[in-house]
């Protein structure tokens, strides 16, 4: 009998308190979000997942001896999921379209705006006595305006690491949502003739160039600003592994095996810092308000950046690939061709998005490197 | 730290931020610019590289080039290859 | 010289004891039955070659600083390589056929008989002074008849560590032997009547119902038993991620490279727990007796309860697949359709069996919670 | 712990857990059987959904759905698929 | 203004020294010859890149709290990286040629006096005062003899911890070069008419002997040289996975995704430990001279000792398969393969000199645990 | 250790080392070449392994041999086979 009661006081239900079960809902919800509205589901169902887990009341899975727990330890605590992720994704990507267009780098440079505007309001906040955060805070609230999810996930657990659950959350479901977030803005910010625009053709990028770029990369961050150095670095090292083509074998399970494996761990460790006690309060709703703001504020710098650009420029610029300097790969760069060819339905614009596209990537890690360097 | 100074700090960083990332894409621009005209001036008198890769060291086995076994060293695994190499050998021996 | 005697001093046949050249061959046995003989050679090819490894003489690589040492810590005994396992056969499993016919889960339900069966002996063995059991002991030995690899592992290296190595080789083994050790109880606790019993054609299941169950699945574990929350919470995300179908990439990478990498790591772990001390032995000997007791009486169990649930619905329950309640997937099951055919060549019951299959493991991983819960 | 009472803590254990795990499952044929009936009925009405899983949101970009490049995004690396689609768009304007 | 300042001094431009420079510069290098000149790139393009990360200045990837560190510890540090790369190398691995012709053994083992004498080259250089080598020193810097780029690295990361980063380097360095290193000693050690001796066609090996010839292996490994234990045997027990045939899929993911992901962690490892300090110094010359005389020595044994096996045979030998002995697993044996093809255009001595080829592999493993034993 | 004990111990390992890799090799030569022997002339009497690995235990599945399910087991995830059979079956069962 006294078994039975130990038994039924183990159970769940006897031990839930409410902020377990608000989260487990928000788990849920987040489960919802990816599967039924496919928000970025590679990461939103493991995040998912591991918060329903994280919140089991009594099982434990995400204190110390859990295995998201030690998840989160080994490889966030230290840096290396994300690491390793952005290690696959320079894997992925191709830096085309950007060689082909230099100047597309200082569209992902403004897009960076998002990020700084964010701070100044977060600090502002704090100044104003409406929120408490610190200046480690504001900067990784900040970054949510990277619309990258390693780079933001990297900058929280160096700076901010008990605001982490809520800006991984924040950072995916925005970059789910740019699809609804950013062409109000666009077509606010330009003219029926500007979206119409056409660019010239891409020209041929040839393989050396897409090898040696990388390495000038990686020396220009080693000499600049090494606090980029382990986000950039691994992005470099899996590009050139990638476009060297004579480790096609190891590019390859950087690519899909190890990616997706990371990223399974990454997810489920990222869902266990959705805690009651970190997550339900003021704070998370400031960080979602904020956010919103981060994503908002980029675009319409990428945009007017572009507008710039194709005033001094002798070749035609479209501004609508300004927004896709936020980075929030392929998502923004197909939102900018979407809007290009609702305007001129033989305006492609996809190519010519990838640019900045990848630059507000460069860019991002530049400014990461920046806040970790100033705050820290 | 008081109030103030966390201010003041937050302006720092924003300015300093928002400059320091366009000073660094605004080099990477120039230097993206320079590397491009310099190979594709390079690549007119050289010629480009070919996009699979290049071959394995050739002093020696070169002239084995047109079967281009060299290639394959490089991102396939060799021995599985070769031990495919050796039983096809004897399969069609023994046919 | 006298270097030349420290080599022979060094040497394994100057060291070599009688109890791990005994510990080697029982290795070799393992890797003859497993290539050989097919006995469950996923797992046992690791076992028996990490059983030959730990036991060469002053080598010590089962010892603290050698490989399997610590793939034994890092994998073993945090829980870390069973649960992933599971996640990996959560990722596998297809729970259609049980949604079809949840009243197979009555099925899983009673064949875990087996396992509280078994440790009800292992205690009376204790209380008649013929072996020395403690709970956690005969806890850890009634989960053989859970027939599943990981539960068993998981359950061990909790409550009974120094009896993991003979616990995981008899789950094994006798999985292997399913096809032996199952049909004479079979043909014994049914009629040629009761075999020849057709059963329904199961109702097609929609994919909202297989993505929901998961989800359900893990609400209740998480109200009802915490400590069956670690299991099956990996093993329903896996089972999600297969069926949201919006996470291919994730769902393909646990199914292949990452379960396999994590099997060969858990079985050469497990095998460096075949030492001579901990298994050569009385209690290993009781161990395999017990091991194939609770094969047995689950069995039986499976096979009456599916007798009355028969007299009991509507529709016609062979009692065949009871015997498949045990899991051991999905060799019992194949099991079920191999006598269903011996008794009426056009009974295909190998669809109605899968569900009692996996029912099973619902059952065991439920059981192994209750255990946890109760004996620490 | 004297030897009696791990008979009693071993009786105990084997009427709770079996116990238990007829009740944990019994709640889950409730459950299940109730989840599929709800299911069934509210699929009546609405419809199922794609076995190959949900397309991206479709908000704005809605009219590219004929191509189906949003279904790309959730399980392939899109940037390969999209550089691929450049190559081939290359291929064929030189062409 | 003054954080301003700070991030000036946290620049690499103002923080560089010159050492970190220079090994830029050389890691730049490695890459260059992957790259370009196709030197074991698998390898060289992670080592390479793992030297430049590790000397960026004030970035700190390579030193405590770094992803490159942590690799190192993890990996390195325990030996479990190269024990992962030589089951994976035994599951790529097929002994039938080497089954065929046993006695091409002993070419395997006269290869390995490459590895001996450079030790004793570099115990006399000590002696003469020229370098100041310890004992552990040597023996690391002979194993580069073993033309084994996992061996290398196993033996030096217990012996020379400090020279890991050099001794690498020359192994995969020489490696790639053994096109050019072997040819010319190989015409000068053999007539024209020993080049031209056609060997006998081999036998068939069944499955039965390549199943058991791992564990045959493995058997005497044990019994006699149980330093060479850990190398040994999970070279055997990839190997058997491959053979053994029934866990194809196990041997599968070890031959791609896992030896894959190992690869890239252990060079990007083996790359941090080229700093400045331990490798811009006279000693890294010695080495890189040190290391060709053991390549040298070892092609020179191995050629002589066949054109002794030729005497003493019944069966012709051709004296160019010698030289494979060296390991350098396939190029050594292409190499061989290439020589008898220009002495004779119809002598295909390819799968004769795999024997040699991974005889090679079993005899400087052997030596490795020979060292471990006697130095440690 | 002082310079001359390093040059001893040096000569030592050399040839204690090269001859105990000899000795090493020596045997192996000798246990292999016993095992091939051994091994053919058993195989002559009993017949050789399968190449593609020993099929699963057939005392009770025996006379399902020759559709080879048992094959499967070892090396391919069964679940889904399983899963993708009973597809294949509903779907016929429908047409
Ligand atoms: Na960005
Ligand atoms: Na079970
Ligand atoms: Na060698």
């Amino acid at each position: 009998m006294e078994k039975f009661l130990q038994l039924w006081e183990n159970t769940g239900l006897y031990q839930i308190e409410l902020g377990q079960a608000v989260m487990i809902a928000i788990g849920m919800l987040l489960l919802y979000l990816a599967i039924k509205k496919n928000f970025e589901p590679l990461l939103l169902v493991p995040i998912g997942f591991g918060a329903v887990l994280a919140n089991i009341p009594a099982a434990g899975i995400a204190e110390p001896g859990g295995l998201l727990h030690m998840m989160y330890t080994i490889g966030i605590e230290s840096g290396a999921f994300p690491l390793l992720i952005f290690m696959g994704v320079g894997a992925m990507t191709d830096f085309g379209p950007l060689l082909a267009n230099p100047k597309t780098l200082f569209l992902g440079a403004a897009a960076q705006f998002g990020i700084f505007a964010t701070l100044g309001g977060a600090i502002l906040l704090s100044y104003l006595g409406i929120f408490d955060f610190s200046l480690g805070d504001a900067a990784a609230i900040g970054i949510i305006g990277s619309a990258d999810g390693p780079t933001a996930i990297y900058v929280a657990s160096k700076l901010a690491p008990e605001l982490l659950g809520a800006i991984a959350v924040a950072a995916y479901a925005y970059m789910a949502l740019v699809p609804l977030i950013q062409p109000p803005i666009m077509r606010a910010l330009t003219t029926e003739a500007e979206r119409k625009i056409r660019m010239h053709q891409q020209r041929h990028v040839s393989q050396r160039e897409k090898i040696l770029f990388p390495l000038l990369l990686l020396v220009l961050v080693a000499f600049l600003l090494p606090d980029a150095a382990p986000l950039l670095g691994m992005f470099c090292f899996g590009n050139l592994m990638k476009e060297c083509a004579v480790v096609d074998r190891l590019s390859n399970t950087t690519q899909n095996s190890l990616i997706n494996t990371v990223t399974i761990f990454l997810g489920l460790a990222v869902g266990s810092r959705l805690h009651a006690e970190s997550f339900l309060n003021s704070t998370t709703l400031g960080i979602l308000s904020l956010g919103i703001v981060a994503f908002a504020v980029g675009t319409a710098a990428g945009i007017i950046m572009a507008k710039i650009l194709n005033k001094i420029s002798k070749e035609p610029i479209n501004p609508l690939i300004g927004s896709a300097g936020v980075s929030a790969v392929p998502m923004a760069a197909r939102v900018s061709n979407k809007l290009g060819l609702e305007a001129d339905k033989h305006n492609f614009l996809l190519m010519h998005a990838m640019g900045p596209n990848v630059a507000g990537v460069i860019g991002s890690a530049v400014a990461a490197g920046i806040l970790i360097n100033f705050v820290s | 730290m008081d109030d103030y100074n966390l201010l003041t700090d937050g302006l720092n960083l924003m300015m300093l931020g928002m400059g320091f990332v366009f000073v660094f894409l605004t080099v990477l621009v120039l230097a993206t610019s320079i590397m491009s005209w310099a190979i594709t001036k390079y690549e007119k008198s050289v010629g480009k590289l070919p996009e699979e890769g290049i071959p394995a060291p050739t002093a020696v086995l070169a002239h084995s080039k047109l079967e281009k076994p060299a290639r394959l060293t490089s991102d396939q695994p060799i021995i599985p290859i070769l031990t495919a190499a050796i039983h096809k050998y004897r399969r069609n021996k023994k046919n």
